[in-house]
């Protein structure tokens, strides 16, 4: 049994079926990429596994544990981590305070009333923080205010955010989009060298092909709210129904 | 900074005792909110009884008061200077004002206030701190009676004096035969009146239907005066002060209860305690409604003319019975400080109590010794139909005499205490 | 049952009234998104409207009297209005029908004074912090309250209303009941019909032209609204002018219901929030249906049979149901998503 | 990220040992400004504490609560209570105002923090709307209504109240009466301790936690974080703040009266807190002291003092003068007020101490060398 | 590699016709950060113009700039469109003007229906494409226009906020990576769109990280890097060569 399982997963919108029978497994250390066209409900779907959205029917386990039902904080608190298709950072805050939050909420859990410490004495987390940010290439804007930072950078940030959980499953909702080639190339790199690593786990939802096929394991493609193929990427590229739904005559 | 200890430490053996050739009260008024007008005329009082103390203007009621120990050359021989605040009508605001005026500006006697709530805690206050407190406006029963505090007096009439006075002149112009419907602004004052109102109006016969609190600041008060209409009553009494009482009655009016019959009588309202700025906010609304006063400037004697007239002259208009009662009651302590030779007020109290006098006013009033209330002629006010001018909106109807208002102290409870001189 | 249907009268007339002081509130506060703590100013600003003119007409011509003196001693005045003295019965006419002549007056007065506070201040502050937005027009209304209080005096002024309308009306006898047993005040029935007369306009207004579309959209992303060729500030200004007359205009029809001074601003200035509020940010409706719930709840609440069982709920009726509505619906009857929830 | 310096303890120990030495020695700097008595210095700290506590909740999560008074007056109640019940001690006052206030707070904060925003506003001045007219009226054998709750001599005391009794009803701590300077200095170190606790708070994970929550909680929640619990932590320590700062009322003043629970007070502390600055550690004190000493030395002015100060001027000149001053102080005092505010947040958005950076920058150019702990700090939250 | 001087007028290498858009040493400003720092160009009628760099070089801050849209700040500089001085003008004055921007994180108004978001850009003059033909485009916009324009797909939203810009008639057309989020097919029907709008003769700025789509469609490319011109040419020239896509586009 896969780290993840989705089984016959519905959600509707009104009369929008959004997700339509949906299954899905995802394996431990592997990297699941999902494709599909505008709308197709990718991101419906991830919504529905970090508890933002409740499934109207399905199951989904993770690590042997339901999450349908399950508040975020709680998802997130055993292991999964997301990067939003518009990011979600605190904006109003420091690059480095960005990164430190989920770097405490990793050690201290949901809530610790911890009034009495001090953060100059949190060396720990701030090396951690730092590291984070290093790894995503913002480490000399760590003192910047994240809502001055461009879009891409943002992205880049709430990444870093992400990886300083050590996150069993790292869900990721177009993590390259707006950025640019060379730093397209780097986060590959770096996914790449996380997923080797850590052996980590990672969902990736992406529209750059280039991307999906460095890093993907194993491709769904989804389409109208329902999955139309599941296999390797090699064989995906090829795959007729993709091409028609999805690809077109992209320059891969 | 140092001098706050220097003073507090000085040879005298009180509070504040003047060392230079100046005298400081403190006239703690509402400046601000609801009560601001009526902050303002008492202020003009304060202002011009410190005029007379000092031998300026035309003397005042300096000149009717008897006895009289004052000779128009300040008090004791000082200047008399006053400091101000503002009380906000809130019992902290005005503590925190007269704190400043005691700790601050070194006042030995503070006056004023606008209401039971705040005289009552700025008495206590002055108590605690050791200096004389002379109220103001404030007619519950509470302030000379279960709140009653050695350091404080009080010149104006109460909830008992108004309902005590206005019942029999009510049983004339209405009949024993009434039944009496009350709405009460839901505090102590309105209390204390909706009590003495129902008990005084009762004793002559009349019945309460029913006492409905309102809380203070309403507004709007239709919802509490549509179950007037039909629940038998035919007397509406209205315990209200002020903007308050300003809108029930003008909303009281507006539905027709004015006009109305009901137990075949013609419907009735009544204002216990009545004041011409009320009446101003009223308009139309007032004329030809009962309630009681404790002074009106129209008064025929010494006393009130020579006051109008320095008051006129000087503002152009004539005083309100906030504007006498806080002039008379800062002459009636000059003039104790004056026979007892000292500021200190351990002696200003003993002066103060069981004194009698005339010629302020209200004829003739004696401090009583046992709560510090004054006791004299009530009068019973009706709005006037035909007004002659803009200030001719209260028509005296009668003037109670003292006897007939008078109670026995130790009904209300309380405990003076011991005089407190401050050290 | 004479009774009932009189508190229910009576509640929605108070509701009328609410409504009709809310809206005003709404349209700056949950249409524009500014937190307006001049609003309790602009409906009492309304009000002295109504007071000015009628003293304006009341102005007396001042003659000195030389058979009388007055008591303290100077030379007593004889007075008569002038309007009565130049025009002699249409003076009169003019006197008695003063407020509703006031209405007239205060529309354009109003309107200069919303567009004014609009370009000269607020205007500055719609991308600012909502506190900050708080302070500057609490700041505000203390001014205007004091300056109406040096001109005016802190005493209530008394406005009658229209002779014809002054008494009260038998309405029970237009049912059936009773001669007397349903009577209501004409002037307060003129006041409802008078709310809901506003109400419709505005809506009207609001609903049948783009206007308000654009106004919620500016509210939402004024940039955008700007590339796509909209003058956004000038929308919001006449926004602002518009709050500014249904605030005044509340504020002229209530004088002879509640004889005005200075503070009563203040006095409203919560109620008109909570009203706002229950009724769901961003609402017209929402804030319309408050304001008549909230009214005949309170009418309700104040019988005495009702405070026999719960002693001293009319005093607290009205912040009860406020906090028992958004307890239960997150944004208060009919708010939209995402209007000052953050 | 300043906080991380690493002399950044000793910073801070600097700052607060400035902050004390400034308040202790009140009495002698606020002498030239007429503001060196008691009962002033007294509400200067107390409001300190008020609108610190304040900041607690609003600077860093940003909930505007719009009914904060309500924790204040449920402090001076039970400290009168204490006093009536327990004797004239103010230690068990202030531990039971705090411990009362705190549970108010954990109970009007479980439900008002369900909703954000101005629903979150408005559900807690209702609640505080509620207890101010239920104290006003029907609770008047609690809260002795209108005229407020004291001590009288017949109340039991049970530590104290026996014997001969004549002394004044004061509160005392071994002996030491706590009104006029006693009372100030008394509220002084409590103020000094408690600001120590903000500014550990400020520093504190938890601190970043809050304002975090103020940010964005949405990503806090797929963060891991349960917002719920910090915010209503922040509550109740700044209900508890209020509760302390009403106690100190009572301890230095035994009387304790509804209005301080209506909005206007806790619009008060609002406003003192965006005035000096809303999230800046020394912004809502000075924010509260402003206020107060308007409140308190402006409106006291009247005509004879305004023409001692003006005296210098020729007749004519100072008539007007004194006429013209004269509607901005005395009664005129509000009008003042109401246009500090407007002028504060016109000219120095951020409140007064962001107004102090501005001016320091222009002075000081660009480039300060060394600039404290504090005003950095400030500045960064200020900036936001 | 070229490089061209800032201060040259790149106008006046191609001879044929005057330049549209001139924008004339722009500084910039957020607060106090200045961003950016002098940029050049000019662009002709009907040309379509890419502008490249890497993230944070300032393309955004650019365009916006341009547009008129308060922040950053515009402190010095000029920019023409025709004859008018957009320079001085307000985001409003000049998209009535008829510069129109697709803003890179779309700006979909919340609250606002999907018609209603179109319906919005048709209140003030000048008014272009009609929803009919707009929704022939992207017919899944027309199967959602009462869905909330928020609660689009990432990639719908994109597409809303280029209908919305058609739905104005324009003069000079600004896209902010328009593909962003867009699964191929659909960018290859933007690609398409764009080539019709090309065809009618509409000016065109593109900002795009996939430089090499925007290149094959674009006549003319300049590269920004921190707020400033570091190349301007033909995209031809770009495309051709090599060591310039590595330095600055990592391509
Ligand atoms: N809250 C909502 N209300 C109504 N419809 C919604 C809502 N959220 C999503 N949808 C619709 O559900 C469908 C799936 O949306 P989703 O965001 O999952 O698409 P996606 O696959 O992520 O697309 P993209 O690649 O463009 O981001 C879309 O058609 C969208 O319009
Ligand atoms: N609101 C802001 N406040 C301060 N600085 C900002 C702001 N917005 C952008 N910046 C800064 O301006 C620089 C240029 O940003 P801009 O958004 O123009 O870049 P870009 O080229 O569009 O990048 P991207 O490809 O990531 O969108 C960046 O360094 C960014 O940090
Ligand atoms: C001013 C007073 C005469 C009435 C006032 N309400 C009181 O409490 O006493
Ligand atoms: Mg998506
Ligand atoms: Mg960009």
């Amino acid at each position: 049994m896969g780290l993840l399982e989705v089984n016959d997963v519905n959600k509707a919108f009104g009369g929008l079926k959004a997700l339509d029978h949906i299954n899905l497994s995802v394996n431990e250390g592997s990297v699941h990429a999902i494709i599909g066209p505008n709308g197709a409900g990718k991101s419906t779907l991830l919504n529905c596994l970090i508890g933002r959205l409740v499934p109207d029917s399905g199951t989904v386990t993770f690590n042997g544990r339901s999450l349908v039902g399950v508040k975020p904080y709680e998802i997130n608190q055993i292991g999964v981590s997301r990067v939003f298709q518009t990011p979600e950072i605190f904006g109003e805050l420091t690059l480095l305070e960005n990164v430190m939050i989920p770097a405490l909420a990793h050690r201290d859990g949901t809530f610790r009333l911890d009034a009495w410490h001090r953060m100059d004495h949190e060396a720990e987390i701030r090396d951690r923080a730092e590291a984070g940010l290093a790894d995503v290439g913002l480490a000399e804007k760590s003192d910047m205010v994240a809502n001055s930072l461009s879009r891409g950078d943002k992205r880049r940030l709430e990444l870093a955010m992400c990886l300083t959980q050590d996150p069993k499953l790292l869900l990721l909702d177009e993590p390259t989009a707006g950025m640019a080639r060379h730093d397209t190339n780097r986060t590959i790199d770096l996914l790449k060298e996380i997923s080797e690593r850590r052996n980590q786990t990672m969902v990736v939802i992406e529209h750059d092909m280039h991307v999906v096929f460095s890093l993907a394991h194993y491709v769904t493609v989804m389409a109208q709210g329902g999955v139309i193929v599941e296999d390797k990427p090699e064989n995906i590229k090829g795959n007729p129904k993709v091409q028609e739904a999805y690809l077109g005559g992209a320059h891969l | 900074a140092p001098h706050l200890f220097v003073r507090r430490a000085s040879a005298a053996d009180y509070l504040n005792a003047p060392t230079g050739s100046t005298v400081t009260l403190g006239f703690n008024v509402p400046q601000t909110g609801p009560y601001a007008d009526e902050g303002a005329d008492e202020l003009r009082a304060y202002q011009l009884a410190v005029e007379h103390l000092n031998g300026d203007g035309d003397g005042g009621m300096l000149n009717t008061m008897k006895p009289t120990a004052l000779k128009g050359n300040g008090v004791l021989g000082k200047k008399v200077e006053f400091v101000t605040g503002d009380t906000q009508t809130k019992s902290d605001a005005a503590r925190a004002s007269a704190k400043r005026m005691i700790e601050k500006d070194g006042a030995v006697m503070i006056t004023g206030g606008s209401s039971s709530g705040v005289a009552i805690a700025v008495q206590s206050l002055c108590q605690e701190a050791g200096v004389i407190f002379m109220a103001g406006l404030t007619h519950s029963n509470d302030t000379t009676g279960k709140d009653k505090r050695a350091n404080g007096f009080r010149h104006f009439f109460n909830a008992y004096m108004s309902g005590a006075a206005l019942a029999p002149v009510l049983e004339k112009a209405y009949g024993a035969d009434r039944r009496a419907y009350h709405l009460t602004a839901d505090y102590t004052w309105g209390w204390t009146q909706e009590e003495s109102i129902k008990n005084s109006t009762e004793n002559i016969g009349w019945e309460t239907v029913e006492t409905v609190r309102t809380p203070l600041g309403a507004g709007d008060f239709s919802q509490y005066i549509t179950p007037v209409l039909n629940s038998g009553a035919d007397v509406l009494i209205l315990n209200h002060y002020g903007k308050d009482m300003v809108n029930s009655l003008t909303q009281a009016v507006q539905f027709g209860l004015k006009d109305k019959q009901a137990n075949g009588k013609n419907f009735e309202i009544v204002v216990p305690l009545y004041s011409e700025l009320m009446a101003q906010g009223a308009g139309e609304a007032v004329k030809g409604i009962f309630g009681s006063a404790n002074w009106d400037w129209k008064l025929k004697n010494p006393g009130t003319e020579a006051f109008v007239k320095s008051f006129g002259q000087k503002y152009g208009q004539p005083p309100s019975q906030a504007a006498q009662t806080c002039y008379v009651q800062t002459l009636l302590y000059a003039d104790a400080c004056e026979r007892a030779g000292t500021f200190n007020p351990c002696a200003v109290i003993s002066e103060l109590e069981g004194f009698e006098f005339d010629g302020l006013g209200n004829g003739p009033t004696l401090y009583r010794a046992a709560d510090h209330q004054c006791f004299k002629k009530v009068l019973v006010v009706k709005g006037n139909e035909n007004p002659t001018n803009q200030y001719d909106l209260l028509e005296i109807v009668e003037e109670v005499p003292v006897e007939q208002v008078m109670y026995d102290p130790s009904i209300f409870g309380g405990e003076l205490g011991s005089c407190n001189p401050g050290v | 049952m004479d009774q009932i249907l009189l508190q229910i009268l009576n509640g929605l007339d108070k509701g009328g009234a609410y409504a009709l002081i809310a809206l005003g509130l709404t349209l700056i506060f949950g249409t524009l998104g500014v937190v307006n703590f001049a609003h309790g100013a602009l409906f009492m600003l309304g009000a002295f409207c109504a007071v000015g003119l009628y003293q304006l007409l009341t102005l007396e011509m001042v003659s000195i009297d030389p058979n009388n003196m007055t008591p303290w001693g100077t030379p007593a005045e004889i007075r008569q209005p002038y309007i009565e003295a130049w025009f002699g019965e249409a003076g009169s006419t003019m006197l008695n029908f003063a407020v509703p002549l006031s209405i007239l007056v205060a529309i354009p007065i109003m309107l200069v004074i919303g567009i004014v506070m609009e370009r000269g201040l607020v205007k500055h502050f719609y991308r600012r912090p909502h506190a900050e937005q708080i302070l500057v027009t609490f700041g505000l209304a203390i001014v205007l309250q004091e300056i109406i209080k040096v001109w005016f005096g802190a005493n209530p002024i008394p406005i009658p209303a229209p002779e014809a309308v002054s008494g009260s009306a038998d309405i029970g006898s237009w049912f059936g009941f009773a001669e007397n047993a349903i009577s209501y005040p004409w002037w307060r029935l003129v006041y409802l019909l008078f709310s809901v007369a506003v109400i419709c306009a505005v809506f009207a207004f609001l609903q049948f032209t783009t206007f308000g579309m654009v106004v919620r959209a500016g509210m939402a992303d004024r940039e955008t609204v700007g590339l796509l060729g909209i003058d956004i500030d000038k929308r919001f200004t006449i926004m602002f002018g518009i709050a500014a007359v249904v605030a005044g205009l509340a504020g002229v029809m209530y004088t002879p219901i509640l004889p005005p001074d200075y503070h009563m601003g203040m006095d409203f200035l919560v109620l008109s929030f909570v009203v706002v509020v229950v009724g769901g940010m961003g609402s017209l409706t929402g804030a319309v249906a408050a304001g008549f719930l909230l009214g005949i709840l309170q009418s309700f609440a104040s019988m005495t049979e009702i405070k026999s069982i719960f002693p001293g709920i009319d005093q607290i009726i009205i912040y009860l149901v406020a906090v028992a509505i958004l307890l239960v619906r997150p944004r208060g009857l009919m708010g939209r998503k995402g209007v000052m929830e953050g | 990220m300043d906080f991380l310096d690493k002399d950044n303890l000793q910073n801070d120990l600097i700052l607060i040992a400035i902050f004390a030495v400034a308040i202790l020695t009140m009495p002698i700097w606020l002498e030239p400004f007429g503001a060196s008595y008691p009962d002033l210095m007294q509400k200067f700290a107390i409001f300190g504490i008020f609108a610190t506590g304040f900041n607690i909740l609003f600077g860093l999560t940003g909930y505007l609560s719009f009914g904060h008074a309500a924790f204040l007056g449920v402090g001076s109640y039970t400290a009168v209570w204490s006093f009536k019940l327990l004797g004239m001690n103010p230690i068990p006052a202030l531990i039971a105002a705090v411990i009362i206030a705190g549970v108010f707070a954990l109970v009007i904060g479980f439900l008002s923090l369900r909703r954000t925003g101005i629903y979150f506003s408005i559900l807690t001045l209702a609640f505080a709307q509620m207890c101010y007219n239920l104290a006003y009226s029907v609770l008047t054998p609690i809260t002795n209504g209108e005229t407020g709750l004291r001590v009288l001599r017949s109340d039991p005391r049970i530590f104290d109240g026996n014997g001969s009794d004549t002394g004044p009803l004061v509160a005392s701590l071994f002996g030491i009466e706590m009104t006029g300077m006693a009372g100030f200095y008394f509220c002084a170190v409590v103020l000094i301790l408690v600001s120590w606790l903000a500014i550990m708070i400020f520093r504190s994970p938890f601190g970043l936690m809050l304002k975090a929550v103020k940010t964005n909680q949405n990503r806090m929640g797929y963060t891991g974080l349960n917002t719920r619990p910090y915010a209503l932590a922040a509550f109740v320590i700044s209900g508890m703040y209020a509760g302390l700062a009403g106690a100190l009322m009572c301890i230095t003043d035994p009387l304790a009266g509804a209005e301080r629970m209506q909005w206007t007070a806790s619009g008060e502390v609002v406003l003192m807190t965006i005035l000096g600055g809303a999230g800046t550690l020394m912004g809502p004190m000075l924010g509260a002291a402003l206020i107060k000493y308007f409140e308190n030395i402006f409106s006291a002015f009247n005509e004879q003092t305004l023409e001692h100060v003006f005296s210098f001027m020729p007749e004519g000149m100072r008539d007007a003068t004194v006429s013209l001053a004269g509607l901005f102080v005395g009664e005129g005092w509000h009008l003042t007020l109401g246009l500090m505010f407007m002028i504060v947040v016109i000219f120095l958005p951020g409140g007064i101490i962001e107004g102090l950076r501005r001016l320091a920058k222009a002075v000081f150019g660009r480039k300060r060398p060394e600039q404290s702990h504090a005003a950095r700090d400030d500045a960064a939250q200020t900036a936001r | 590699m070229t490089t061209t001087d800032t201060l040259e007028r790149p106008g006046t290498k191609t001879p044929e016709g005057a330049p549209f858009l001139i924008v004339r040493d722009i500084h910039a400003y957020y607060g106090e950060s200045y961003i950016v720092q002098g940029v050049s160009f000019e662009v002709r009628k009907g040309e379509i113009l890419a502008l490249l760099g890497r993230n944070g070089a300032g393309k955004t801050s650019t365009l916006r700039s341009v547009a008129r849209v308060g922040t950053p700040d515009l402190k010095q500089g000029e920019i023409w469109l025709e004859d008018a001085p957009v320079h001085k003008m307000k985001a409003h004055e000049a998209a009535r003007h008829g510069i129109a921007l697709v803003p890179e994180d779309r700006r979909i108004i919340a609250g606002l229906s999907v018609e209603e978001n179109l319906d919005l850009a048709q209140i003030a003059p000048p008014i272009g494409w009609s929803k009919e033909r707009i929704f022939e485009l992207f017919p899944r916009l027309g199967e959602r226009r009462r869905q909330e324009g928020v609660t689009l797909s990432g990639g719908e939203q994109q597409m809303l906020a280029v209908a919305r810009a058609l739905a104005r008639d324009v003069k000079l057309f600004l896209l902010d990576e328009p593909y962003e989020g867009l699964a191929p097919v659909i960018v290859q029907e933007i690609e398409r769109t764009l080539e019709q709008i090309k065809e009618i003769g509409l000016t065109t700025v593109i900002v795009e990280q996939n430089a090499i789509a925007a290149l094959h469609l674009a006549d003319r490319a300049i590269i920004l890097d921190m707020g400033q011109v570091v190349f301007d040419g033909s995209a031809r020239e770009v495309l051709d060569n090599p060591e310039l896509r590595e330095q600055y586009l990592a391509v």
